[in-house]
């Protein structure tokens, strides 16, 4: 039984190196030519609570979880009942348990479900300094198929410094786990990996939009620390000084968007981090960006809500707010990344558009996309950088800042031009950015900070569209469920329905009229995301027809949307 | 302009503020453009930032670069764009209810970091712009507004204290009814390195009139800084609130600023290849 | 000429005391049996602006302004082209100026516009201690038909305690205002007033909110100052100690909305009142009511936006953030006051509902209705008044806070009562209030709290609906644009066209049964709104399909919406 | 409840905290079940409110009644409720970042409105909810967090300072793993008028595990609370941050409570009428 992807489950109690297995296991694969994904579940618990790593291997790219697990492999099964949802099995999915954390829970078992003891923590006791996951690790990588040679000098990369002792150790472990696979039937094994040239890199979404920012230009960021966002703060921190710019821990949010807005001011391209209760903190702020036309990128990693809700958990919940949460007649950008690795992508085309249109654009990425970790090759150069249209200014000659000009967008000056002062304004103002309470400069200023928007060229990038030309039933989707949205359609398509997918990147402005072109033809537009009150369909419905017979199917976290259920509603219809 | 020399009038707009006649928010408009002209800081290179409210009117009637920011929010948006723009002169200003009222965390925490930027609070112990509610300086027994009518009831708001406590290096009190004071501290201020506190006295005459008075109270004993921020606390006990003069001057290093680029941009994804 | 309603505009410079004119006007012209309204529009100047008195009598119940005014005395002309747009004339409209204050200007002239002169302020000089203001008073009072004595009495109520010297100034003022008439031709004159019986009240939209509020139940309420709700503050601060309640003026608005759901948490319905950035700062714990399914009332007296906007004038222009504001799925409550004196009963009932579902609803008020005084009939008894399902709690017995009940409301235990401790949890729960990561909880707890808010029945009060049963043309509208859009209706029908008003109280949940009902029959549905972005048809669009054609009549402030305008465009179509 | 005595277990729930084994903050709850037994008070009278952290999690280990608010925000929710209900003991509780850096402005705010409840903060000197990163009371050379490799760099925010430049009334200081001093401050705290604050040094096992050496710098130097503003200020100005004891302890009167109502409802209409 040779397969394209396997997909594997680690659980354990904190401490256990459930993680440091799995990330092990990832790279390993990597440097085989495999190509995968990891996710990562955590208990409430600050240190030594349950966890689980899941993983993807796959020959070809892949940035979807399956639909369940090939392999669950229990450490041990403490709180298991808080996240057994988040571990479904795949039919005739295998189990493997350790006597020594006793039998396998009532609520793991089904009809379909197949069950091996493998003494691990028993086999780690006859290693010196032997430890259960590296044990677990060998076993693992035979089972799958993965070349043991391969996982050695990762763990050898991986442990160098902790001394010639410990990896002794693991060596053995690896060893005895990989010997331990006789016992063991019926294991789903990984095609061989096909010949790829090439650098690949193993990356998280949220190291991603790091790299995203820095590639599009910021500079400067100013953030407060909140689950899942903090890791892009922690990338971004030791990184950007490297590039010449700097990071800022702030007091809360409200002082982080506004060290933005005020780095953006002085002409340097800024980025924050925030998940939603940080996202609604701000948006007083984001309106000042929109109404004094200062470029910021606010990233929005969603997390499960609504207040503090699930914070380690992932959902797609603040379209809503990062459309609408903001007072007044507001115009502004919303993205979205459609992968693990878009997240790079989207986010530096993010900076861009906030430059080039001189407004905020909330980049809504989740925990899913954020805190996984994918393999994927080295990504090519994106041109995109954010660049503003400067102002060329005349000394003693007026600068109108907040000139009325055909696309909307009106040149700006920097701090240290001569002729180019002015006063970013937040009340409303005429062309030169004096407060004016007059009907005719409100409208006009108001026409053209909504004429900036929704006259720009988004070009090609405003979604994902793939599929059949000729297609029946179309999956809409936005974020991060768009690879889950494109695995249903492929899996459709190989049963015979003429599908297509279109995933959707550019949230707001609604791109009317493209999307109306990419579903032209089909008679069924099923709306997937994850969420409860189904918030980007009510989002396209106030903004445009869609065509056919139009489906909702959404869902709110924690676990992720899955292949297989897409597909079982476009078959279900 | 660097050749030439800086007059106040080069730093004053055409736009007519929207002030009360005998406001004593004019005087330190006159003062802020006398003492970047003393300095001799071409216009295009500094900047005002403020927030919401009577004095936070105060930069369009600058000719300098300028942030009317939101309520409460200026310190931060000086601080990112000092941060960010080293070479700028950074100035924040506004009022009691600004600063100390819903921009109060802010300013503890600029205190503390001390990024190289001063800022410059319009004291008149009132909402002006709001039409005359109590603000953080108010006293408790002030019944002048209808929504404490039995006076506010809470202790005040102590500037300078609050400024010493959260680590500010530079601290200072003036009234606008003494511009050649207040010149002299703002000159002072911005060329101190780091961060830099201007209390002033800048009566309200629409809502609080009886400030006018305040003329006869301010007395000017603050004449040596203190550089020990023990000597500082002991002085500001037996303060009444009415002391002018630069109180204290410590030492410490400004915040951070940007760094120079030692990699170049395509090199930072090398760290991800496996 | 006797008309059914005259409207007068009266503007100066600040200290000229055209605010007191306006308001002594309005309350004369009550006390002689006439109804009326008067709106109020200042510059930016702090003190000694310009600033306008927009009134308009009556002899029936109004309370929308006219398309323009018919007659304008002008104490003086300075700022004037800062609010030209804010003072149209009727056609035939009376320009009565001042020749101290010199020519009328270029742009307050046009072909139809009648100018006479009257000296006001040489007048006043021949007085004692004369004001230009009360010959003025004189003077329109006698031209549109009110009663001098009546005038005389309201003066010297007004000025009681002020001394006889200034009494018989201002009388003396009056009397040669009066007289001035004769010079004066062409006068729009009022009808006679109907008999009528029972008080009559005037008052603000923000008093009456601060009432209604009383009247709801609320005994508490934290606040920040801000334009133009602090007149509601105002109002409760002296008010709400007389019925056992406080107020609590707070650093910022994010302690406001804390300390009344703390207030709330503690047994005691709670409100406070802000304006758009206010509200855009409050959003995050308003989340935490939602989540924690503690009542709490934020009225949002909007004003222009985005951002710090147009402070002092009005728009329609929150409805988005209301609405969707909140990050996560986060179901809660918007409702809009429907005229000036309607700011009591939705305020009141808004209290009710916060209280039933123990949820969040924010009132969208605005200026417009919020600093507009009207005269009308002493209002019912309305019966609404908060009222929680409180718990039966049985110490010793697991007290279930967020049980799953069929209508989604759990019975809440107050502080102090045995048996019924339990913490308010912002983070996902079961029912008990524990945290809870799990799907199934998760699920359960988002579904209880929407349909709490989905199901509840709103009554009749979601909605005004007035006009044809056969109606051809529907006006659908919301807020503050009520009375202005009803108006509209009139006149249409008075022309033979089949209309009907649907002025909407409950803007979220969108009753969208009652709607269709409400709609049902017409061929065009106009929706009206003072915005830029047509946000409520995009609301409504967003979760309902509208009968028949849909036509979208928006514009921004700060002129408020005109009945002839809707007309206009009612039978353009 | 009244005429039995009450023991400490009655005030603990059994939900089993998230804490890590050895954090500070297990001393905290015990600290404060027991002082409330000690005063014998009843578990349904009582309201703890905090915001998010680790050491925000407590009411939930409590029987008593609570508020598990937002991000900073405990005070305000704490103050709106005992404002409301002056009938009940209201305590908030929560963590360094929770009460200083975030929920900075409501702390200086509430220390000087100096309502009736008591705010016990345990002070970690890191963010332990978000896995460690620099909060305002972390020494600007720490170098622990990823967010701030070269360390924060800025100055230590003193919270008992703070407390006393902003009005606090009850001000205190306590260590975690001192539990009988710990349980006398809560008590004491509990049974003063008007705002009191407790600052509780409780290691952070995890991620600032040298902080298990607090207990060797540690002394208990406050022995007699100060009753005047100078005179603890100057006491403070000695402190090395880990002196416990109650500091200070002044009467001014706590905010106002609700009044009794003298008018109906239904006549409130009246002042409407022409
Ligand atoms: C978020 C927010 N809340 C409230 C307001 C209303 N507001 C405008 S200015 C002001 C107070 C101004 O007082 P202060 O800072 O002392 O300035 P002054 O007018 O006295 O110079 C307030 C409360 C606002 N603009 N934004
Ligand atoms: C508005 C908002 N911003 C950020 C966060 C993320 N967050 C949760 S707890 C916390 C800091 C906790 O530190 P502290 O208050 O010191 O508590 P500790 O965990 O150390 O006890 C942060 C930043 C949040 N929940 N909400
Ligand atoms: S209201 Fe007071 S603070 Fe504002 S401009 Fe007038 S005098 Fe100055
Ligand atoms: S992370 Fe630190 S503060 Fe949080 S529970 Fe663990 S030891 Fe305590
Ligand atoms: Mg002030
Ligand atoms: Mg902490």
């Amino acid at each position: 039984m040779a397969l394209s992807s396997v997909s594997i489950a680690m659980t354990g109690s904190g401490g256990a190196g459930v993680m440091t297995a799995g990330q092990i296991l990832l790279d390993a694969a990597a440097k085989a030519g495999y190509y995968g994904l990891m996710g990562r579940t955590l208990g409430p618990q600050i240190r030594g609570g349950e966890s689980a790593a899941l993983l993807r291997l796959s020959t070809e790219p892949v940035q979807s979880p399956d639909d369940g697990f090939d392999i669950l492999v229990a450490f041990d099964w403490g709180n298991i009942e808080r996240f057994r949802e988040e571990l479904p099995m795949n039919p005739g999915g295998l189990i493997i348990a350790d006597p020594h954390a006793g039998d396998v829970p009532a609520l793991m078992l089904d009809a379909e479900r197949r069950i091996e003891y493998v003494p691990f923590h028993a086999m780690s006791k006859d290693i010196h300094g032997g430890r259960v996951n590296m044990v677990a690790l060998g076993l693992i990588a035979e089972l799958v198929g993965l070349d043991h040679d391969c996982l050695v000098e990762r763990v050898t990369t991986q442990l160098s410094g902790k001394g010639q002792t410990a990896l002794d150790s693991s060596r053995a472990g690896l060893d005895a786990g990989a010997e331990a696979v006789v016992g063991v039937k019926g294991v789903p094994r990984l095609d061989r990996p096909k010949p790829r040239t090439g650098d690949r890199w193993s990356i998280t979404g949220n190291d991603a939009a790091g790299l995203g920012a820095i590639q599009g230009g910021v500079r400067f960021c100013a953030a407060y620390p909140i689950t899942p966002a903090t890791d892009i703060l922690e990338w971004l921190a030791p990184n950007l000084p490297k590039v010449g710019g700097t990071l800022v821990q702030c007091e809360d949010e409200l002082a982080s968007v506004n060290m933005i807005l005020g780095g953006s001011y002085g002409g340097v391209p800024s980025v924050t981090a925030t998940s939603g209760p940080g996202l609604a903190l701000m948006t007083e702020s984001i309106g000042l960006a929109v109404a004094s036309e200062t470029p910021v990128v606010i990233i929005d990693v969603q997390r499960g809500g609504p207040s503090t809700g699930i914070p380690t958990k992932s959902e797609q919940v603040d379209l809503n707010i990062a459309v609408n949460g903001l007072h007044g007649d507001a115009p502004h950008v919303v993205t979205a990344p459609l992968s693990i690795g878009d997240c790079l992508f989207t986010t530096q085309w993010s900076v861009h558009l906030a430059e080039a249109m001189q407004t905020a654009v909330i980049v809504l990425s989740d925990q899913t996309v954020g805190q996984s970790r994918t393999i994927i090759d080295k990504p090519a150069e994106i041109a995109f950088i954010g660049r503003r249209k400067v102002a060329e200014t005349v000394p003693g000659e007026r600068y109108l800042r907040y000139a009325l000009t055909a696309d909307g967008v009106s040149p700006m000056s920097l701090p240290g031009t001569d002729g180019g002062a002015y006063i970013a304004e937040g009340l409303e103002h005429d062309e030169t950015g004096r407060p004016s309470t007059q009907g005719a400069h409100h409208t006009e200023q108001l026409a053209k900070r909504q004429r900036k928007i929704t006259d720009f060229d988004y070009g090609d990038h405003w979604a994902l569209v793939d599929g059949d030309p000729d297609a029946e039933v179309a999956v809409l989707t936005w974020g991060s469920t768009a690879e889950v949205a494109r695995e249903a359609v492929n899996r459709a398509r190989a049963r015979g329905v003429k599908a297509r997918l279109v995933a959707v990147r550019l949230i707001d402005p609604v791109p009317a009229d493209r999307l109306r072109y990419a579903l032209a033809g089909v008679s069924r537009t099923v709306v997937v995301e994850q969420n409860h009150g189904g918030q980007y369909l009510r989002h396209l419905r106030a903004h445009m027809d869609l065509p056919g017979r139009v489906e909702a199917f959404h869902r709110p976290g924690p676990l992720g949307l899955r292949p297989g259920e897409i597909l079982a509603h476009i078959l279900s219809q | 302009m660097d050749a030439v020399v800086a007059k106040p009038q080069d730093y004053k707009s055409d736009l007519k503020p929207i002030w009360c006649p005998g406001c004593g928010d004019f005087s330190v408009l006159a003062a802020i453009t006398r003492g970047l002209a003393e300095l001799n800081l071409p216009p295009k290179d500094v900047a005002l930032v403020s927030g919401i409210g009577c004095s936070s009117r105060l930069p369009a009637y600058s000719t300098l670069y300028g942030f009317h920011s939101v309520h409460g929010r200026a310190l931060p948006v000086a601080s990112g764009l000092k941060l960010a723009r080293p070479d700028l002169t950074v100035l924040s200003v506004g009022g009691d209810g600004d600063g100390f009222s819903i921009g109060g965390n802010h300013f503890v925490h600029a205190c503390r970091r001390n990024v190289d930027l001063t800022y410059i609070v319009m004291d008149n112990s009132v909402y002006g712009m709001t039409k005359g509610q109590a603000s953080p300086t108010t006293q408790a027994d002030w019944t002048g507004s209808k929504l404490t009518p039995e006076g506010p009831g809470v202790a005040p708001f102590r500037p300078l204290e609050m400024a010493l406590s959260s680590g500010a290096t530079f601290i200072s009190r003036a009234f606008s009814g003494d511009p050649m004071e207040l010149t002299r501290q703002v000159c002072a201020a911005v060329q101190h390195k780091g961060f830099s506190f201007v209390h002033v006295l800048s009566p309200c005459v629409t809502y609080r009139p009886e400030q006018k008075g305040w003329r006869e109270l301010v007395h000017g004993d603050f004449t040596e800084p203190y550089t020990d921020r023990r000597d500082a606390f002991l002085r500001l006990l037996d303060d009444d609130g009415f002391t002018t003069g630069i109180l204290y001057q410590g030492a410490a290093a400004p915040f951070q600023p940007m760094p120079r680029a030692t990699q170049s941009v395509a090199d930072l994804g090398d760290q991800f290849v496996i």
